[in-house]
């Protein structure tokens, strides 16, 4: 019960103080909230466009988690996204003749095969080589941004457009869009997000293979003395967590733009940190907090419509000051302290 | 008899990037205040919020949606279909409904006598280029720029650069500058610069190296005056507001408006900031360009049309 | 030409020096500091209003170096004094910093994402690039020789052996994220009135991250990690000029390739030379007294 | 302030007045009244989970007592923090080391005590002064090394060290003989039976009741967070102060029947070389033995002599660097190329060194633990899918069986104390139904009545057919349990008895290289 309440709170509380900010700026807090409780769940296409903007924010979110709980701090999902986006994209590009049940899957695969690849590399630089995964996947985003826009512009440029894209996919490869959501992109991508973090779930905690990423990530040396290989599992985990984000490509190119766009995430991959964070690295938590920032984006959208002074810039301000309030672990403590009677008073140091 | 509402989707840089949003921003910001119309502007958060603006534009029933940049050409598409009844325009890009009307700029004009200018006022036979992203619309300019420089000095060099492969680089005025300052340090003299933001890094360097620099999109001569040779112009706002002022004066029409050389679509700034360096010579020489490319005795090569 | 490239070097690590060593204080420490990007960044929004009202660059890096302390302070007292997980909580103060800079731009200016212009006369030409050197000195000093540079080292390597030696570890930790982010804050100081002329939206550009890199890589040490940023401007600046350079005469290399050399350099030396570096062991655990 | 102000002979030197401290649930001190008198070693004995630590840390100002006072030469204090209880004379030596692996001992000994002049650290003075009480103890130390490549003796020293550079009259020491030959052990003593005579007081925590009979002067006895008793030295026994630190009667030593080897033999090493971890002193040379099933050799030794080395040889051949000679057999398998996760599968069991770092996963529930080394054995788990609820069942009953406190499987190990810790990690071991089994010092820190139970086990373990290696650097340990023993001495062999064969001086003195 505890543990459900706080996190509630956590985020009312940084709700609360982000709207403070809106105040300074001018505006009724009162006003701002309803602007993005409207924009976000307004109508079917607003719900829409928030679920559209949560599926990739559920795959960057079990990303990070999946490398965390190996011990693994994966800043790389951005780098990871992009290569299978635009494998996905390739593949459908290419083999533009391919079609419905086989197409997709092959694009998904592809998908999946590049991400994986994108964050096995810095697992194997880690536990083979020792390097920090911290700076491998920093390096491997940007290496991942140049060589997309290298094939987007080059090798497979769109004739069409003079957007930095590549050619469309066959039509073959296109997945299904719910209908209900007045045109929004949600895709099958959305429930293939749900049955990933259901299968993460079912990995972590009911999985030999699980428990030794578990291990690992908790303690190195008590995992290594009960003969799990560490650098294998890290390895194993990166890769999970580099497949994961790549699937990030699904909804893209599969489900909404036919064809990989240079600098088509506005950073999931990092916005994909603070929802693993915020959902406490388990599945669930991750679903909901994917929800919630993919809520935010879209309601903080709709500020500039509404309001006179406050900007979409207000997105990043909420989020940071709900995963601030989230992440308060002493936060709790400290208020009940405040309110338990204090024993002898230690301020003032000896008082022989 | 209800006011007429206009809405306006900037792209991600935002309306204060004294660049390409500015001189859209600045276009409806004039009809505003000279037609008395109601405007309404929003800036994207990414790509995919294109749409979800345009729409809910048309949703609030404004009459007159303008979308800025080849990006929202998508998101035009598909919410001009669905809104038949309403009138859109786009910047920098083509859509083919009725209800669209396309503005479209032929850059390589205008930096076909852009690179003319410069290559007339280097001393030193060296002229850089520095731009954002190796993206299509970067190299159009590129290629124009070059075209010209070649035009009036055959063995003239060009050097060009580009400041990053995300998104950050059209925001990332320390390495503009870092990229200029090596550009003039290896005996460039005139760098044009196509780079959003980053281009202000550009202006610095010119600045402490006292060497020229050349803005881009808006007239950017005044923010180093006596350094910015010239900016090249490309007039949104011009097609802005006009696109505004038929709008509400009911005279809307689809399809494809070009503006180049010949319309002054495009163009080359001269004013007050730069009339002490952008001398009375070159000036003759990139007006005789200007009127042969205007006359189509000179072939302009065009990115867009060779890749 | 080569002292060109030396110049250009120079000036490109100047604010990964100053923000990795900020970095090193709070590391070194025992709080980790993935703040260090958007510490800078306020610092150089900080550094840029600051000169714009005093027409000083020093008074504005002083701003500068105070917007970092602010927000160290903010991240001190989730990090520390709340015990939040020090990655959740600098991951959020980066992307507090990301939204609150454009924020005050428009209340400030009516512009979103930027300040006005600084001229020229009222910016650094050389003074941050000196400086950083003779910080990496003191630094040195500072943690070899003094006693609260011994302190620092222990909070963050065994912060019970620093309590049980009788100094307060929390305060101890304060006091060098304090530091960090004065010194981040005068790494975005001098991006913005040293190598730039204003502040833009999210200038830093991942120079934060890249100072991180340079901390690990220089194994937490000051003279080391200033090497490492040495070495990370030196590829850029390298890249800048391979930037249209053909090989064999043919086309020249696509200008992607050259400009993910830095960052595939830094993998592969990482990879084939430093080989472990162990961080402080305490690093990202909140100390508690019972 | 400096102590030497306190003149008054007849207060106590320290007094604890009905202190109290909780921790979460746990009732860590229950109205603990503590006297100890002016120029006396005073003993302080008490199960694991007892409350001595948790007193101790009280009254030396890191812990926070939430109800009760402390009395220093007589006057009340309330600490802010360590700071304050040292600038009274206070210090302590904690159990678990408070000394930072990578910087020199030096530097771990100046700590917050620095000499300082215009800002800088004077590291000269403070040697010199180091130096000269060094001679005067007989303590000497490697300056500028690091302190994580010396012996634990050493840092030891270190510790002791801190106190005397900072002129501390009161003087705790957590449990500081569990590390310690039994010649260092004596010279320990020695030690402070001189600084005892120079005016000094020292409290000393222990579980070694031998000890406590030979060199404190009084002693308190806590149980359960309570003081049970306390009582002059010279007044009591060993068996009657087990039976106050246990509640009911206790058997001091268990009786080992002779061992009935098999012909198999479970370990075999030959000619085994190895380089220890960069830094470490001591490698391995040319270490060779085999333990055949159904016996326990012991390998006793101080620590540090090449016991960790040994010990990864034996468990990650593989990975083991700089190896130059020797394969690895277990029961007639070369396994010097195998990984662990295959040696383990061969029926292997162990129980580390370190068990916080090595055998647990402090964080995790009790039931994640008993699982961890057994995710993929075909009792807990099948075709990759754990079997959660056959785990569920064999953990809870091996939890009763093992006595692990308390009993609960969801209560993280952390949360445990030592003993029970170790608890923990022998019954999961023995889950394996070993084969071989490695045990490095297995009771360490642990009280009388856990030890009972885990030599039995071993015992028991060993009449099942399982070959034991036992490395322990507890004497007693070695010479209750180990049919055969070998000495290990700075990385090599270097004796080699029977256990009817030697006694308790002989083998000290070979673990000391005599
Ligand atoms: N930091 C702490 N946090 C929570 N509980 C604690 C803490 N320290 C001690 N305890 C609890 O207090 C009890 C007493 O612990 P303490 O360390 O004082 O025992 P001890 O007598 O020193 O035992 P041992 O002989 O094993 O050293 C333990 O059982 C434990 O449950
Ligand atoms: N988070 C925690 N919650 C509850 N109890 C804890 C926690 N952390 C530590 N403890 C308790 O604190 C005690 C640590 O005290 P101490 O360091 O004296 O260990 P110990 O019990 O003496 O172990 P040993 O057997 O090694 O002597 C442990 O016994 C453990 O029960
Ligand atoms: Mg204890
Ligand atoms: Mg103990």
């Amino acid at each position: 019960m505890r543990k459900l309440l706080q996190p509630i709170l956590a985020v009312a509380l940084g709700l609360a103080l982000g709207l403070a900010v809106t105040w300074i700026a001018g505006e009724s807090p009162w006003h701002v909230l309803k602007i993005l409780e409207k924009g976000a769940f307004g109508s079917g296409y607003d719900f829409g466009m928030t679920l559209f903007y949560t599926t990739p924010l559920i795959f960057t979110g079990l990303s990070v988690a999946v490398a965390f709980h190996a011990g693994l701090f994966n800043i790389g999902a951005e780098g990871q996204l992009t290569v299978g986006a635009l494998a996905a994209a390739v593949v459908g590009a290419v083999w533009s003749g391919l079609s419905a049940p086989l197409a997709p899957v092959v694009a998904v695969l592809a998908a999946l095969l590049a991400g994986t690849i994108w964050g096995a590399i810095p697992g194997w630089l880690r536990a083979r080589r020792g390097s920090h995964e911290v700076i491998n996947t920093i390096m491997l985003n940007f290496i991942a941004a140049g060589l997309t826009s290298y094939v987007a512009l080059y090798l497979l440029k769109n004739p069409d457009s003079q957007n930095p894209e590549t050619r469309p996919i066959g039509p073959g490869y296109l997945i299904h869009q719910f209908g209900i959501f007045g045109g929004a992109p949600v895709s099958a991508a959305l429930p293939l997000a749900i049955l990933a973090a259901a299968l993460v779930w079912v990995l972590l905690w009911r999985t030999s293979l699980g428990f030794e990423i578990r291990a690992v990530g908790q303690s190195e040396p008590a995992a290594r003395a009960a003969g799990i290989d560490a650098g294998r599992i890290r390895i194993i985990a990166m890769c999970l967590a580099g497949g994961l984000a790549g699937l990030v490509g699904v909804g893209e190119v599969l489900g909404n733009a036919g064809k990989f766009k240079v600098g088509f995430s506005p950073e999931f991959g990092f916005i994909g940190i603070a929802v693993a964070l915020l959902g406490r690295n388990q599945p669930a938590g991750i679903l909901a907090a994917a929800l919630l920032f993919g809520a935010l984006h879209k309601g903080t959208a709709d500020l500039d419509f509404e309001t006179e002074h406050v900007t979409r810039e207000l997105s990043l301000i909420l989020q940071a000051l709900v995963i601030l309030s989230v992440s308060a672990d002493g936060l709790w403590s400290w208020m009940k302290e405040r309110r338990r009677p204090v024993i002898p008073e230690t301020a003032g140091g000896v008082t022989c | 008899g209800a006011e007429f509402k206009v809405g306006l989707v900037l792209d991600r840089g935002g309306k204060d990037d004294k660049s390409f949003n500015a001189s859209a921003y600045e276009g409806a910001m004039r009809a505003k205040s000279k037609l008395g119309i109601f405007l309404k502007y929003v800036e994207a958060t990414d790509d995919n919020a294109f749409e979800p603006l345009l729409r809910a534009f048309a949703q609030r029933d404004f009459d007159l949606i303008i979308g800025i940049g080849f990006a929202q050409k998508e998101a035009i598409k598909k919410v001009a279909d669905q809104f038949p009844q309403k009138h859109f325009a786009l910047v920098d890009s083509i859509v083919d409904s009725p209800n669209v009307r396309s503005l479209m700029f032929e850059e390589h004009e205008g930096a076909y006598i852009i690179g003319s200018i410069a290559a007339l006022t280097s001393k030193t036979g060296k002229i850089g280029f520095i731009g954002g992203m190796d993206i299509p619309l970067i190299r159009r300019f590129e290629m124009g720029y070059t075209a010209g420089a070649k035009k009036i000095n055959p063995q003239i060099t060009v050097i060009a650069n580009f400041v990053g492969v995300t998104g950050e680089a059209w925001n990332n005025p320390p390495k503009g500058k870092e990229l200029a300052v090596t550009q003039y340090e290896g005996g460039v003299d005139v760098i044009f610069a196509a780079a959003g933001a980053s281009g202000m890094g550009v202006f610095d360097a010119a600045e402490e190296k006292k060497k020229f620099a050349i803005g881009v999109d808006s007239n950017q001569d005044w923010t180093k005056p006596g350094l910015i040779l010239t900016s090249m112009l490309k007039r949104i706002d011009e097609a802005v507001f006009t696109t505004i002022q038929e709008g509400q004066a009911g005279k809307f029409s689809g399809g494809v408006k070009r503006f180049g050389l010949a319309s002054r679509g495009v163009d080359y700034s001269f004013d007050q900031y730069n009339a002490k360096i952008l001398t009375e010579p070159v000036r003759k020489q990139a007006d005789e360009l200007k009127a042969e490319i205007i006359a189509g005795k000179i072939d302009v090569p065009d990115y867009y049309k060779k890749h | 030409m080569l002292a060109q490239l030396l110049a250009s070097t120079l000036r490109v690590s100047t604010p990964l020096i100053f923000a990795a060593l900020g970095g090193m204080f709070s590391e070194r420490a025992g709080v980790v500091n993935i703040a260090l990007e958007g510490m800078m960044l306020l610092g150089a929004f900080g550094a840029a209003v600051g000169t714009l009202v005093t027409h000083s660059p020093w008074l504005g890096s002083a701003c500068g170096m105070g917007a970092g302390i602010l927000l160290a302070a903010l991240y001190g007292l989730f990090a520390i004094r709340l015990r939040a997980n020090q990655i959740v909580a600098g991951t959020a103060i980066n992307m507090l910093a990301l939204g609150l800079t454009p924020f005050l731009c428009k209340i400030l200016y009516d512009v979103t994402g930027s300040t006005p212009p600084i001229p020229i006369d009222q910016r650094f030409r050389t003074a941050p690039l000196y400086l950083s050197w003779v910080l990496v000195l003191v630094c040195w000093v500072w943690m070899k020789r003094t006693p609260s540079g011994l302190w620092i080292s222990f909070a963050g390597e065994h912060p019970e052996a620093l309590n049980a030696a009788g100094i307060r570890v929390n305060r101890v930790r304060w006091l060098a994220v304090l530091i960090s982010g004065a010194l981040a804050g005068m790494g975005g100081a001098s991006l913005s009135i040293f190598l730039s002329s204003s502040f833009s939206r999210n200038m830093t550009a991942g120079r934060g991250f890249m100072a991180l890199a340079a901390l690990i890589f220089g194994k937490w040490k000051p003279v080391p990690t200033a090497i490492a940023c040495l070495l990370f401007g030196f590829a850029e600046a390298v890249q800048i000029r391979l930037q249209g350079v053909s090989l064999l005469g043919s086309k020249p290399i696509p200008v992607q390739f050259i400009q993910i050399l830095p960052y595939l350099v830094t993998i592969l030396v990482l990879a084939g030379f430093v080989g472990h570096s162990r961080a402080p062991k305490a690093a990202g655990t909140p100390f508690q007294r019972e | 302030m400096d102590s030497s102000q306190i003149v008054d002979d007849t207060t106590a030197a320290v007094e604890l007045r009905a202190l109290s401290k909780q921790f979460g649930g746990v009732r860590a001190n229950a109205d603990v009244n503590l006297r100890v008198e002016r120029g006396t070693i005073h003993g302080v004995i008490g199960e694991n989970g007892a409350g001595k630590s948790t007193a101790m840390k009280i009254l030396y100002g890191i812990y926070r007592p939430d109800a009760g006072e402390i009395f220093v030469g007589g006057k009340k204090c309330v600490w802010a923090s360590p700071s304050d209880a040292i600038a009274m004379g206070i210090g302590m030596v904690h159990q678990h080391f408070m000394l930072a692996g990578p910087y020199s001992a030096l530097d771990n000994i100046l700590l917050g005590a620095e000499p300082v002049r215009w800002g800088f650290i004077e590291r000269k003075k403070a040697r010199e002064r180091l130096e000269s009480l060094a001679r005067q103890y007989g303590l000497p130390v490697e300056w500028d090394r690091p302190v994580e490549q010396l012996p634990v003796g050493i840092q030891q020293r270190i510790e002791i060290l801190k106190l005397l550079y900072r002129h501390s009259n009161i003087l705790i020491l957590d449990e500081p003989t569990s590390v310690l030959t039994p010649q260092e052990t004596s010279d320990l003593f020695a030690n402070l039976k001189k600084l005892r005579d120079e005016g000094k007081t020292i409290v000393i925590i222990t579980h070694k009741l031998k000890e406590v009979m030979s060199f404190t002067d009084r002693v308190t006895v806590f149980r359960a967070g309570k003081v049970t008793g306390e009582v002059e030295t010279s007044r009591t026994n060993p068996q009657e102060l087990a039976n106050l630190m246990v509640g009911r009667k206790v058997v001091l030593s268990i009786d080992v029947p002779p061992a009935r080897p098999r012909p198999e033999t479970a370990i075999e090493v030959q000619g085994l070389s190895l380089a220890g971890p960069s830094g470490s002193r001591h490698k391995l040379s040319d270490v060779s033995f085999s333990v055949k099933r159904g016996e326990i050799v012991g390998v006793a030794g101080v620590e540090g002599n090449g016991q960790s080395e040994l010990l990864q040889a034996l468990l990650h051949p593989r990975e083991s660097r700089c190896r130059t000679a020797g394969p690895v057999r277990y029961l007639a398998n070369d396994v010097t190329v195998w990984d662990a996760a295959k040696i383990r599968d061969l029926g292997v069991a162990v129980i580390p060194e370190d068990r916080q770092s090595e055998g647990l996963l402090l964080e995790r529930p009790v039931s994640e633990n008993f699982l961890l080394g057994l995710q993929r054995s075909d009792a807990f788990s099948r075709a990759g899918f754990l079997r959660l609820r056959n785990l569920e069942k064999t953990a809870t009953l091996a939890v009763e069986e093992y006595d692990v406190r308390p009993r609960g499987l969801m209560n993280t190990a952390g949360q445990l104390s030592g003993g029970n810790q170790q608890k923990l990690i022998v019954a999961r071991e023995f889950q394996r139904q070993p084969q071989v089994l490695i045990a490095a010092q297995p009771t360490r820190g642990v009280d009388v009545g856990a030890i009972e139970f885990i030599h039995n086990r071993i015992v028991r373990a060993r009449d099942e057919g399982a070959g034991v290696l036992l490395v322990s650097s507890e004497l007693d340990e070695i010479l209750t349990l180990a049919d055969r023993i070998l000495v290990l001495y700075e990385g090599r062999v270097v004796a080699e008895f029977q256990r009817a064969d030697v006694s308790e001086r002989e083998l000290g003195l070979k673990m000391g290289g005599g």
